[in-house]
């Protein structure tokens, strides 16, 4: 792994998770003092996995969940039963997020696919959950570069700052984590905007990249980032306010269901777009206004309770 | 260590006498790994009967197995070479495990293969037509190729190096 | 048109066999040979695991009391599963719910005889007893409670 | 290079190292954490973050194995991270809580390395078949133990090293796992045993190769301020360094590990180490095989290239002798579950530093010794220093 990235005989690590974690890895070795720069690399190579159910359901429970012999993807029609039962979100909202997202790629030269597609939810994964509700693998690769705080100034005029970082775990059990909030989120969120010392997300937040592997997660996500000033999420993107002329736009870019999933490469895709935001080089999907202030975050996937969070700022 | 270590060891028969309870599963997942454009490249020219190797513009390096890059320069390499099918045991070993463990009763006997007028580039293949006892570190080979008909661009299209004067 | 890039197919040739450990060895027993579901409990969160385990994911208390749970539930989410665990399309969707019990923290993933809702009530019902083997599977499924 | 904030090895912890356990992964994780934070008497609840490490997910087989794990690691709503460098993990592991309290961002960090073989059939071997090249590697039918015996075998063609030399490493980390409470295989060897064993892919020999083995390590990890509160005797992490050579394993000469050497200057460059022969008082080297020991001390700049045979023959690594090398019965004694081995090498410094290892302790009260693991496509070096 070392030769792609230049990184032969130099001190290189690999950490088993999205982008994001690694991002806060290689943040923490530039505090301690021990080097000025540091590349965090991430990609997908989905498409040499020939057919990715198996593998999911390696992820599973050996002794209580795997000799059901079910897919994996029932993990996530559980907990979106569960999320929408609990906010009274319907599924008409789970479709608005596939559509603003989809809609949102169309502007995003990165995005996989270049014609929108309305949802149907014709094909059903696991009840509720849909085809439309999952976003469909990509391969791609990314890195981010981060520097120490006079290293960056001397590199360029605009340095994009990490204001807070942070990751976390609910129960890695499914029958004792919480099915319907996402918990790991929350915490992770938490962490980054104490570091930030962001008091009201909603209100300081001016674009966030969160992670829609699923539509409801989106939803969900936003709930556990506090960025519905108090309501749910569903009413907030039914006011408009996640839309890219929004208060608030969620994933600009398009998000993983406009642009593809990359797997554990997907946070730094965020990442790269809340960046590409704030300088205001996001071209043609460019939020209005002066943006200050970003968040990415990510998840890792069924059947995972983790995710990570950074906030970023000019 | 001021404490008993905690753990509790079984013996194989505990497992496949059930005296413990256990769950089997067989994992189900395959690959169709992408060669990527230089091992591509690679492969094809072994199906032609050709070593291939990459010249970095940069630092004058042979790469072979080639690459697109150079790994010390990070710069595209930009010249495909067509190189020798003969060279030197960089270092050997007489094997009697198999990928699984199995024993072998006849050793293979696999190298490391620098290839002549590449620096010290090299690749791991097989040594054939010598006897174990006879194979050194420094000997030089040279490949020996399947027919063209049965070659399909893998590394097996050299069915082995033997030694060579 | 010979292309650089192509493909390698190709799997990975090992299995596994795993131990069901200290916890899930007396969870299945039980199962098996008196048809009745343990949790384990830590004293000082006051939970009542299941399914058990040797420690508390809280406090990382050591647990080696074990108390019995009834059988029976309260669906907390469910799905009908279409696919099985390669991917290809189930000949009959399958009825799943995950499944709190009164007096313990977490619950089971199952699969239930008949479509349910959140909030139904349902209990466990275990295969005959000649034909358990110490696994998740003695359980045939949860069945709604009238 | 300047770093600001100490770090300190309070607790730590160790299961026995099994060939086929009953717990499962995640209760191998707990009971070693568990012990980890009794020894410090710390609670869960005192701990702000978790590091786990643990080599391929093939062995347990579980996708994701860090979050299966996570539980019994301690990781409950908490910062909870893996790292993977392959056999260099266990160090690693360290080094990977190491960051997260020097940079200032947590107090504590728990630290924990766990894996469990025995699940993977016909033999955890096989697993490793993905170290290989899938297009120019595999289709050759190799074994992992080729790559070893073609680097063992240039080690001793280059500096015309006699087989029986290497052996000796065997025969003395076995007797020093004699001593060992977590021992997997608590039974000496003689040369003869080891020269007489199997011949698997020569040089290597069955007797040359430690056993696989099921177990889990955790050391806690504390701030200068919450390390003095806790404990009278921290150990401190003076060094750290990590360095990963190209993948292209073929190209490069294996009779010197270039990479342990570049990684063992950055963690003496930060331990303010000039003369590692001298400052050094042991060292626990990565020890898979009895040859990899040789190797890794010559690369830990303990001795010269082609040196450390003649050192182990002369009883200099003997435990009392000058420098003892892997006072611990090391891999080839106690086992190796590999990330969980690579970390029992920083539970060793940590016992040995506090003049805790009982039966194992070196006389002679060492205040300064390296653990070093090493790892991928003989790729990888990672080195911790650590002070008492």
């Amino acid at each position: 792994m070392p030769d792609q990235l230049g990184g032969v005989l130099k001190p290189v690590c690999t950490i088993s998770a999205d982008g994001i974690y690694s991002l806060a890895m290689a943040y923490m070795q530039i505090l301690t003092g021990l080097f000025d720069v540091v590349a965090v690399e991430a990609h997908s190579k989905a498409s040499d996995i020939v057919n990715i159910s198996p593998i999911y359901d390696l992820a599973l429970d050996p002794i209580y969940i795997r000799p059901l012999g079910l897919n994996a993807n029932f993990v996530a029609g559980l907990e979106m039963n569960a999320f929408l039962h609990s906010s009274r979100a319907s599924l008409m909202h789970c479709n608005r997020v596939v559509e603003k997202n989809r809609k949102n790629a169309l502007s995003n030269p990165l995005a996989m696919n270049s014609t929108y597609i309305p949802p149907t939810r014709t094909r059903v994964l696991s009840y509720p959950l849909a085809m439309d509700d999952a976003a469909v693998l990509a391969d791609g690769a990314a890195v981010v570069v981060l520097a120490a705080e006079d290293t960056a100034k001397n590199l360029r005029d605009d340095p994009i700052w990490i204001r807070g970082a942070g990751w976390a775990s609910d129960s890695p059990n499914l029958e004792t984590h919480d099915w319907d909030r996402a918990t790991y989120a929350a915490l992770a969120a938490r962490q980054a905007y104490r570091q930030a010392k962001i008091t009201d997300p909603a209100d300081e937040v001016e674009v966030a990249e969160i992670d829609d592997t699923y539509s409801f997660k989106e939803l969900q996500h936003a709930e556990a980032l506090e960025l519905t000033s108090g309501g749910r999420a569903h009413e907030m993107l039914e006011e408009g306010l996640y839309d890219m002329g929004g208060g608030l736009p969620i994933n600009p870019s398009g998000g993983s269901i406009g642009m593809g999933h990359t797997l554990e490469m997907s946070g730094l895709v965020r990442v790269i777009e809340v960046v590409q935001q704030l300088r205001g080089m996001a071209g043609r999907h460019q939020v209005a206004g002066d943006v200050e202030t970003g968040i990415a975050q990510a998840w890792r996937g069924v059947p995972t309770a983790s995710g990570a969070v950074v906030v970023l700022g000019r | 260590m001021p404490f008993e270590p905690p753990g509790r060891g079984l013996k194989e028969e505990d497992l496949e006498r059930n005296n413990v309870l256990t769950v089997a599963y067989q994992p189900m997942a395959k690959y169709a790994w992408a060669t990527g454009v230089a091992i591509g490249r690679f492969l094809n020219g072994l199906k032609a009967g050709e070593i291939l190797g990459t010249k970095c513009d940069s630092c004058g390096r042979i790469a072979v197995p080639p690459r697109i890059f150079c790994e010390w320069c990070f710069k595209r390499t930009g010249t495909w070479l067509k190189l020798p099918d003969t060279g030197t045991v960089n270092t050997f070993s007489i094997s009697y495990i198999a990928t699984d463990t199995t024993r072998q009763k006849t050793p293979t006997i696999p190298a490391v293969i620098e290839i002549d007028s590449a620096g010290h580039a090299g690749f791991l293949h097989i040594i054939g037509e010598a006897k174990p006892d006879d194979v050194r570190i420094g000997m030089h080979v040279k490949a020996v190729w399947a027919d063209p008909e049965k070659r399909k661009g893998s590394i097996t299209d050299i069915r082995y190096f033997k030694p060579h004067k | 048109m010979m292309t650089d890039s192509n493909t390698v197919e190709g799997d990975f040739p090992v299995h596994f066999r795993y131990t069901a450990g200290l916890a899930g060895e007396k969870f299945l027993r039980e199962i098996k040979d008196n048809g009745r579901l343990i949790a384990a409990r830590c004293n000082s969160c006051q939970l009542n695991y299941i399914p058990p385990r040797i420690y508390c994911e809280r406090c990382m208390s050591k647990l080696e009391e074990y108390v019995p749970v009834e059988n029976s539930g309260v669906v907390q989410s469910y799905t009908i599963c279409t696919q099985d665990n390669e991917g290809k399309q189930l000949p009959e969707p399958v009825n799943i719910a995950f499944v709190r019990f009164p007096s313990a923290h977490g619950g089971l993933i199952h699969k239930t005889k008949e479509e349910v809702c959140v909030g139904d009530r349902v209990r466990a019902v275990f295969k005959n007893k000649s034909g358990r083997t110490g696994s998740i599977l003695d359980i045939e499924y949860f069945e709604k409670i009238p | 290079m300047l770093v600001k904030k100490r770090v300190a090895v309070v607790g730590a912890g160790m299961t026995k190292f099994m060939r086929r356990a009953q717990e499962t992964g995640k209760e191998l994780a707990f009971e070693a954490a568990k012990q980890a934070l009794d020894s410090a008497q710390m609670r869960i609840q005192d701990v702000d973050s978790v590091a786990l490490g643990s080599a391929p997910d093939a062995f347990d087989g579980v996708h994701m194995k860090g979050e299966y794990l996570l539980d019994g690691a301690g990781g409950w709503q908490k910062p909870y991270s893996r790292n993977f460098v392959g056999g260099g993990t266990g160090v690693f592991s360290a080094i990977h809580g190491w960051w997260h309290v020097a940079s200032g961002l947590f107090d504590t960090c728990l630290v924990v390395a766990e894996e469990k073989m025995s699940t993977c059939l016909p033999h955890p071997q096989t697993a490793f078949l993905t170290i290989f090249d899938n297009m120019i590697e595999r289709p050759l039918g190799p074994n992992l133990i080729w790559i070893f015996a073609l680097e063992m075998q240039r080690y001793m063609q280059r500096h015309k090293i006699p087989k029986e030399q290497i052996a000796q490493v065997a025969v003395k980390n076995k007797r020093n796992a004699l001593d060992h409470p977590s021992a997997q295989i608590a039974r000496a060897a003689t040369l003869q045993d080891i020269m007489e064993s199997e011949v698997l892919a020569w040089p290597v020999q069955r007797l040359d190769i430690s056993p696989v083995s099921d177990g889990a390590c955790a050391v806690l990890l504390a701030s200068e301020d919450v390390a003095r509160k806790i404990t009278d005797s921290p150990v401190w992490i003076n060094g750290v360094g990590w360095n990963l050579d190209t993948t292209y394993w073929t190209n490069r000469d294996l009779y010197f590990p270039r990479y342990v050497a570049n990684a063992a200057r950055m963690a003496y460059d930060m331990a303010g180490i000039t003369n590692p022969r001298k400052q050094i008082d042991f060292a626990e080297p990565y020890d898979p095989f009895d040859y990899k020991e040789l190797h890794h001390m010559e690369g830990l700049l303990l001795c010269r290239k082609g040196e450390a045979p003649k050192l182990t023959a002369e009883g200099v690594t003997e435990r009392d002798g000058k420098l003892p090398i892997c006072p611990s019965g090391g891999l080839l004694g106690v086992g190796n579950p590999i990330a969980a081995a690579g970390l029992m090498k920083i539970c060793e410094l940590f016992w040995q530093l506090r003049g805790e290892a009982g039966k194992r302790q070196i006389p002679g009260d060492p205040r300064t010794a390296v653990a070093q693991a090493w790892g991928d496509l003989m790729q990888i070096g990672t080195v911790v220093v650590m002070h008492a």
